[in-house]
């Protein structure tokens, strides 16, 4: 089977839309296709990281529980925009899991290097 | 005498910036703000937001945050000062002690 | 005891739906009275009776439902909205010759005058944006 | 009956959202119960008045036809903000419609005039 | 000849519809293929066959389902998104116990792999974003 | 190698701010951007749009604007220089002059 490179961005706040949820979910079909996956968060989309948050009966659906259990299919590539965190001054909370931080140059080389880029 | 209701993150929507220079130019000063939903994220300490945190601060008027949607977030510690939180009994509450409800997207 | 009329724009897996289900219970939990619940746009999903998520989610339009039921509130769908969504009642599934109604228990579908008159009528018209 | 003073705001985009309209929905039946009406074009809600809009086979809804015949419909409090169409340099741009400028202290004077606000 | 994959995230009345509606009439009239049109999230509304705008309105739903039976397209609707949304096929509806079906003529229910499927196959996956 | 394609205007996403932000910082010039729907409101003058059109100024990838969406705004002549008009044949051309298409929103 050909094996496509896929990045997918998640840039969009937690709550704010639907397109975070169906990134994560595009991202588990890929990897049950066993296709070589990418995951980063940019912008305000590495508020999905932090872990106080608590939607407990708020009726929505909090995707960052979803997030630690990556590696069990074999997603380790997660990756998250250097400074994202600390323009937000959110460098000290608590994240759901540790992910390696990635410059803009070292973003404009994934993008490059993947053959198919879901900006979520 | 309005209670101005803003629910969308200020990376996507001027309505903040604009209700603000609405009432900067009012001759009134009975109005106040209340941020739910993704405009929570108006009072992180981010650098884009600090010409709105000026703005806010040079307000007779309040601002309120929704307590609810802060948690849903895990916003905690790291807001600017001079907002006040609320609840949805002080939602309601301030929806009463204002003449009306006026919704910016 | 003061009434309210509040406008749902939001479809069921939005956050504005979800803020609007939450206040209206903090409307009645006040004691206030709530004079009517408009859905409109996409809010009129919130009526559509053959949604059915996936059970690790929630069902915002059986919260809907169970509060207008169990409080005996006035819930009314935009006309102009629905149809062009597909949300039909009965008689507007036979007009349209479609197959059946999906229009959710408990919800009424009428015109945007009722929004007006909620405006006439209500102390406070709360509009929770998309 | 009651008369409530209604005032509708129009501040999204041409084609970016449904809202402008249902604003306008919103002011038709208003206009039909007899209520006093004031619309308002703000921000990016000026550029529903540029008359070289054309859509035609694009599939959507062009609203800016509509606006001429509000006079019909005995709406003739229309204005819309200073200066909006001048910061986007769009000033000497045809309209489909003459409408007096607001300020900003005048915008906020209608609002505190108001009822209740249509904010779409 | 090059082939594609449009992923459509719009609703009808979504300018992101449009887009993807007039970006695949110039693919089809430029002589590449289109492999799979994918409607994901509120893009399954383009495949209710409920939908009745008024008349001053286009349906985009039918002009969807005009291209797609001219030129014999693979359109695939993702099944979670429509399940969550309230679109069914008849499988669906007898499953879930609902009056009818209401997907339109043309377009067909899958799961998200399709969308894989159709990165893997197709030369460009574009996706038109809501 | 990139097609970005950004469908936001400016006021409603920092879309084209971070995809220029990351295209500035690539050691690659050969992407472009093409701007469709709301986006094509960019390229006008207005004061708020000042720090994109330097940035874009400054950069060696192209930037292009879809001529339908633009007719449908009714913009014509108040547009800032340096944009390419494309139309509907062309967004197709463009897709696959790159290797590949992504999308911003």
């Amino acid at each position: 089977m050909t094996l496509k490179n896929i990045l997918i961005i998640i840039r969009q706040a937690p709550y704010s839309s639907l397109l975070p949820a169906a990134a994560l979910d595009v991202l588990l079909t890929a990897a049950a296709f066993e296709q070589p996956i990418t995951l980063l968060f940019m912008g305000e989309g590495v508020q999905h990281l932090l872990s106080a948050q608590n939607s407990t009966g708020s009726g929505m659906k909090n995707i960052s529980k979803a997030l630690p259990s990556l590696e069990l299919y074999e997603v380790d590539q997660v990756f998250m925009e250097k400074d994202a965190l600390a323009n937000r001054k959110l460098e000290n909370e608590k994240l759901v899991l540790q992910v390696e931080s990635l410059s803009l140059n070292q973003i404009a080389d994934a993008i490059e290097k993947a053959d198919q880029v879901f900006n979520f | 005498m309005t209670l101005h209701l803003i629910n969308k993150s200020p990376a996507k929507s001027s309505a903040l910036n604009e209700c603000l220079s609405v009432l900067e130019a009012s001759n009134n000063s009975s109005s106040a703000i209340l941020l739910i939903e993704d405009a929570v994220y108006s009072a992180l300490k981010h650098p884009a937001n600090m010409a709105l945190h000026e703005k806010i601060k040079k307000l007779a008027s309040p601002c309120y945050l929704l307590k609810e949607d802060l948690l849903m977030r895990g916003l905690h510690a790291e807001l600017v000062e001079g907002f006040t939180i609320v609840d949805y009994a002080g939602f309601v509450q301030l929806s009463l002690d204002f003449k009306k409800v006026q919704s910016w997207s | 005891m003061q009434s309210f009329t509040l406008v749902v724009f939001g479809a069921p897996d939005s956050q504005s739906s979800s803020t609007a289900l939450n206040y209206a219970k903090a409307v009645l939990k006040a004691g206030h009275h709530i004079y009517r619940l408009f859905f409109y746009q996409d809010g009129v999903f919130n009526a559509c009776s053959f949604n059915t998520p996936s059970q690790d989610e929630e069902n915002s339009s059986v919260n809907w439902q169970t509060l207008i039921q169990e409080h005996e509130l006035d819930a009314v769908v935009c006309v102009a909205s629905a149809l062009k969504r597909g949300i039909v009642n009965a008689a507007e599934a036979e007009r349209y010759e479609l197959a059946a109604s999906n229009l959710r228990q408990g919800f009424e579908i009428s015109g945007l005058g009722q929004l007006i008159d909620g405006v006439i009528q209500s102390d406070r018209v709360v509009n929770f944006l998309p």
